[in-house]
């Protein structure tokens, strides 16, 4: 065990894929001599010569449309979209062609490419270099999604990504990438779909992922202090869902929140809210509640991001109002 | 026409492959006509000299790019009419498996990545397929063909931009043939040789006669030359024109009678034929025959693909991923 | 009152507000000369001139960005994508630039653009030509989303989106083009977040828009047969959504199930069903039923094509489901 | 240099502003070392000239869209430093109250249409304005600055060919300083000279010194005067450099030395300000005033800021609609 940072984490397991794989390449933005604008591939090009780390113009659809392409002749290409923001720019490369290509072709061709969506707020980046665009990803049937809250998952699930015969969506939050935490010496690829609990409870379930989910711990422990016991669970993979892992939770909770960062209107948490309501609706005791970012563009001003993002406080207000309303509904 | 040095042999196999992209062509038309295909068409017809010249130049590792309009490019590939017919029915021993028709035609064994609904979309992905081929020691280059009208798009410019940079084997080969959709090229670009875009990427851009097959197999054998010798990419503009309209069902009443005429004059096929014939090393008989061989070819492709069963309906739920984590991403 | 198409109700309220409006203007491939590949535009531009109804080049990012830019300083611009599966090359126009240029500015600047995003299956049209996106947009903080289903509101819709100050993305459905219905002779903009009863119910509420309401109320049909009584709900535009209009529906019926053509995951029915299952949880007498589609892209053959697309049949079955589950839950 | 028929008062105008932007931007970068400003900055320093000789050459009609290096436009378009600083320093006052910062600010009223946080997002932007323009009969013109890094965007390509083929007022304003980000030009694109792109539009192309104020301001001078005519848009490629890094917290280690050193000789308000003494008209006195107005002015504009209240955290549910429909669209 190490404790190594976020940022750390996803920097060795590129590293390490790298070295298991000759096929595993990476292109971007700066991402080569300079390291990153975040500093996450320090070292790789170095390491892995220009041929294989490959600093790119600034050019969304054609980067990311080459690493697809190369995908199709089986390199194992990683593309890093430095804000998640630009992904608008990639859109018909990610969604038109990588998604459904398996499928238009029939299951002849797939596109096993990695796209690393830099994701989030940073601290005034203001509204186009904040997003949080998961739900437009995981829409779209072909691709997979991934989001993971710590630098084991983070480290765990790159792998899984870059090995992964289907084209994969990897989101990684800018706040996290100081946070440290234990990562094992070795560590295996984390199958998709495999929800973590990050701290147990009976009398709600907050659902987070990414950065949410240290916001949801400290909800958690905000409610403790009031006799309120809250589950933290944590998906890790939006695309596939650990379905079996929400009922168990909602076995012993009975009361769901759901947390994002992205605008409430349309974010996944829609559809977490929705498999509930369609599938466990007979183990609600209350209304499923949001705690999600509000529907407006994220603002420059501290005041103004705060006010739109969870905090710990909405985030156990809302799980106090299902606990306290709870056990009256039915 | 100048034979640029081909044998007998393959000056015919050019031939034969023009006319059956032609026939093939006109057949499907017809096909449609008495319901058989379902979805959309953009015929080829006129621009056989283009995929075949192009083709002809490519070897066993070299991949390919399509469009909208590619049925063309597909067979000059040497794909299979009978699986390709049985994708425009829709039936599963389609290429696609009925997935895809004729906007999302594949055949990865003969290395062509398909055909693309999104006008410009399959130029990106020539250009990762030749970095691909360019880490892999520049064992084959990557082919993009589109049109007069994709080169408007950003995915055309910021391609080329890379590849270039990159030095990678790519070819893109533009048809120009005038039109985007119903919309002549002086209302959607203003200048006129397309080729000469090649110079912002400083490129090679390269203007080849669409309607002359050995001028564009020469152009095209000079393009890939370079490509796998590590020189980077090359720009093609083939002058051409559609015969038909840009899809079946549209009568291209846009386009002034006289152009039209004018071109149709100048097709590459009857050009072609005649010039094998003057130069004498073929005797009309012989054309006959192939254009015999080739009937009896798409009737047997035709009644193939209408023998072949119509999919299941959960085949749907089928190659959305290939790895589904037991269906889990499905759902 | 006349008996029009929808695709005839469109092009009279873009006749009719260019005719009010010297600054409506459109924008879009082949929409002028030839009267769009749908024939919706035909003959706006031999009335209004070449420079109000511009053919543009095959450039989907500049000529949304350019109608956004022109919104900017007045302009009604109204640009049409061809096939809606084209605004992921706009994305950055729309979703970067119109949707936040009047947060962003403080309130200084608008972008009054209308999109119109020709919509959903054709027949065989397959995965590029058929998608259904509108979650993308109705996503998107900023953009107003409408999806009318019948001539008199498309029109009236269309009116109200061009006058509108904020960017809106109109979505018109292929499969409706040809379909009738009476329009009156003058008909008056219709203001947005009305949703309209297309008939009325007690046991079930079925949610749907676009083409899908046409298969909702042949559900309804079946279900009526069975002394089932489905009330329709149309709510005509997304953004924003007529939530006290549902909160009466479900008053009446207690039971809901919400269809669209997009796949399930991710769709703009996953919010709807949130919205139920956070504000009226107390209504529901049985879980929601999402009749959506699959989550696939859209195949080819027709078998296969309406595998994945909802039916009267299917959403009968939902339905039909849920009355007999309904009673028992709670 | 040139003069170019400029008076007295207007070069003195035009030096002026440079400084004020030089002054402003190394004035936000100690602000932002010292805590009061919570966003990214990109500083123009060393680029004055293209922003001062271009907005010279506008007229109050004129609609301009930028980057995110977008302080020395706005400042050269006549903004106020004290709008500005409150907008950086996160204040009701600023420009966007608060709401945008570096990256988006605004002022409609000077047709300043914003910042921008994409890069190439403002080309097509300007374009419509542009178009806008034309459909009032060319009442004006819309410029768009942006970076060498930009023009290998698609929007870049897309919007050149739209303009040129419809012959809108754009002047089209690359200010090339070599980088995009830590990428220096010959590692993002495979040529030198970007005004030449323009040929792929049959669109002018010109070079301008864009450390020489009234060189820039001569060639914005003549494609403005083209453009209010009605004879379409030109790409105004200027030569500059960045002084500093690509944000404030880059060092920009990743340029070599002597690259730095030989354009810092080539100061864009030094060299002017010494054409100015030389050329006998302006006494060194007369700029030293100058530069101690400057400093009173932006002393006052931090003050100013300093002193703007905060906004109100439900400020940020404001302005996402300007008809919210009684705020229903906000849920
Ligand atoms: C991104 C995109 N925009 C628009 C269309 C609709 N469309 C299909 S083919 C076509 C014309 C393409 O013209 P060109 O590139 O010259 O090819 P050609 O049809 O002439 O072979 C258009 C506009 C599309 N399929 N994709
Ligand atoms: C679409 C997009 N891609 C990447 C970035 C990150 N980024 C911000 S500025 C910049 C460099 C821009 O270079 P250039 O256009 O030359 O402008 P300069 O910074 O030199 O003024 C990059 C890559 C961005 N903001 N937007
Ligand atoms: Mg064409
Ligand atoms: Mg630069």
């Amino acid at each position: 065990m190490r404790l190594i940072s976020y940022a750390a984490a996803i920097n060795e397991a590129l590293n390490e894929e790298m070295e298991r794989d000759s096929e595993v390449f990476l292109l971007g933005e700066d991402i080569g001599e300079s390291g990153g604008v975040f500093g996450v591939t320090k070292g790789l090009q170095e390491r892995f010569g220009a041929d294989r780390v490959l600093d790119t113009p600034i050019s969304e659809e054609a980067i990311v449309g080459a690493a697809v392409g190369a995908s199709l002749l089986g390199g194992r290409a990683v593309v890093e979209l430095m804000f998640s923001d630009f992904s608008a720019l990639a859109m018909d490369m990610i969604a038109n062609q990588a998604a459904k290509t398996h499928y238009m072709s029939g299951g002849q061709l797939t596109a096993p490419v990695t796209i690393r969506l830099v994701t989030g707020y940073v601290g005034s980046g203001a509204a186009q270099h904040s997003q949080s665009l998961e739900a437009w990803f995981t829409h779209i049937p072909g691709l997979k999604c991934v989001a993971p809250s710590t630098p084991a998952d983070a480290k765990a699930l790159l792998k899984t990504a870059i090995r992964d015969p289907d084209p994969v969506c990897y989101f990684e939050h800018k706040l996290l990438y100081n946070r440290k935490g234990e990562v094992p010496d070795a560590i295996e690829p984390l199958p998709f779909g495999q929800a973590r609990i990050v701290r147990e409870g009976s009398d709600v379930t907050i659902v987070a992922y990414l950065k949410m989910v240290l916001d949801a711990v400290e909800a958690a422990e905000i409610l403790a202090e009031e006799g309120i016991s809250a589950e933290v669970f944590d998906p890790r993979s939006l695309v596939p869902f650990d379905r079996d892992g929400l009922r168990r939770s909602l076995e012993r909770t009975g009361r769901l929140v759901i947390v994002h960062e992205a605008p409430t209107r349309g974010g996944f948490g829609a559809e977490i809210a929705a498999i509930a309501a369609e599938e466990y609706f007979d183990l609600l005791r209350a209304p499923i509640a949001r705690a999600c970012g509000a529907n407006t563009p994220i603002p420059y001003a501290p005041e103004l991001e705060n006010r739109v993002i969870p905090d710990p406080t909405r985030i156990a207000d809302a799980a106090r109002a299902l606990v306290e309303a709870g056990s009256a509904v039915h | 026409m100048e034979d640029g040095g081909s044998t007998r042999a393959e000056l015919v196999t050019l031939y034969r492959t023009m006319l059956l992209i032609r026939r093939f062509e006109e057949r499907a038309a017809e096909l449609r006509q008495e319901g058989f295909i379902p979805g959309f068409l953009h015929p080829y017809i006129g621009q056989e000299a283009v995929a075949v010249g192009v083709c002809a130049a490519l070897g066993a590792e070299d991949v390919i790019t399509s469009t909208h309009r590619g049925h063309g490019h597909m067979l000059a590939r040497g794909a299979d009419p009978r699986r390709m017919y049985a994708e425009l029915y829709a039936r599963v021993d389609g290429y696609n498996r009925a997935k895809g028709g004729s906007l999302h035609m594949i055949d990865t064994g003969l290395g062509f990545l398909g055909a693309n609904g999104i006008v410009g979309g399959g130029i990106p992905l020539a250009t990762g397929a030749g970095l691909q081929r360019k880490r892999e020691g520049n064992a084959g280059v990557a082919v993009s063909f589109f049109g007069d009208g994709a080169t408007n798009q950003g995915a055309f410019h910021e391609s080329l931009n890379l590849a270039s940079l990159w030095k990678l084997p790519v070819l893109y080969v533009c048809e120009n043939n005038l039109y985007g959709e119903f919309t002549r090229q002086d209302k959607h670009q203003p200048m006129t040789d397309i080729a000469r875009r090649a110079d912002s990427y400083a490129m090679p851009g390269v203007v080849a006669d669409g309607n002359d097959v050995l001028d564009v197999l020469r152009v095209a054998r000079e393009a890939r030359a370079r490509a796998a010798a590590g020189e980077g990419p090359t720009l093609i503009e083939a002058k051409t024109y559609r015969h038909r309209g840009h899809y079946e069902g549209d009568m291209g009443a846009y386009r002034p009678p006289d152009e039209v005429r004018e071109w149709l004059a100048r097709d590459p096929i009857v050009t072609f034929g005649a010039w094998l014939v003057e130069r004498g090393s073929v005797p009309q008989g012989e054309l006959n025959e192939i254009a015999a061989r080739i009937e009896n070819e798409l009737e047997d492709a035709a009644a193939f693909a209408d023998a072949s069963p119509h999919p299941q309906p959960d085949e749907a739920l089928e190659d959305v991923y290939r790895d589904t984590y037991e269906g889990m991403a499905l759902r």
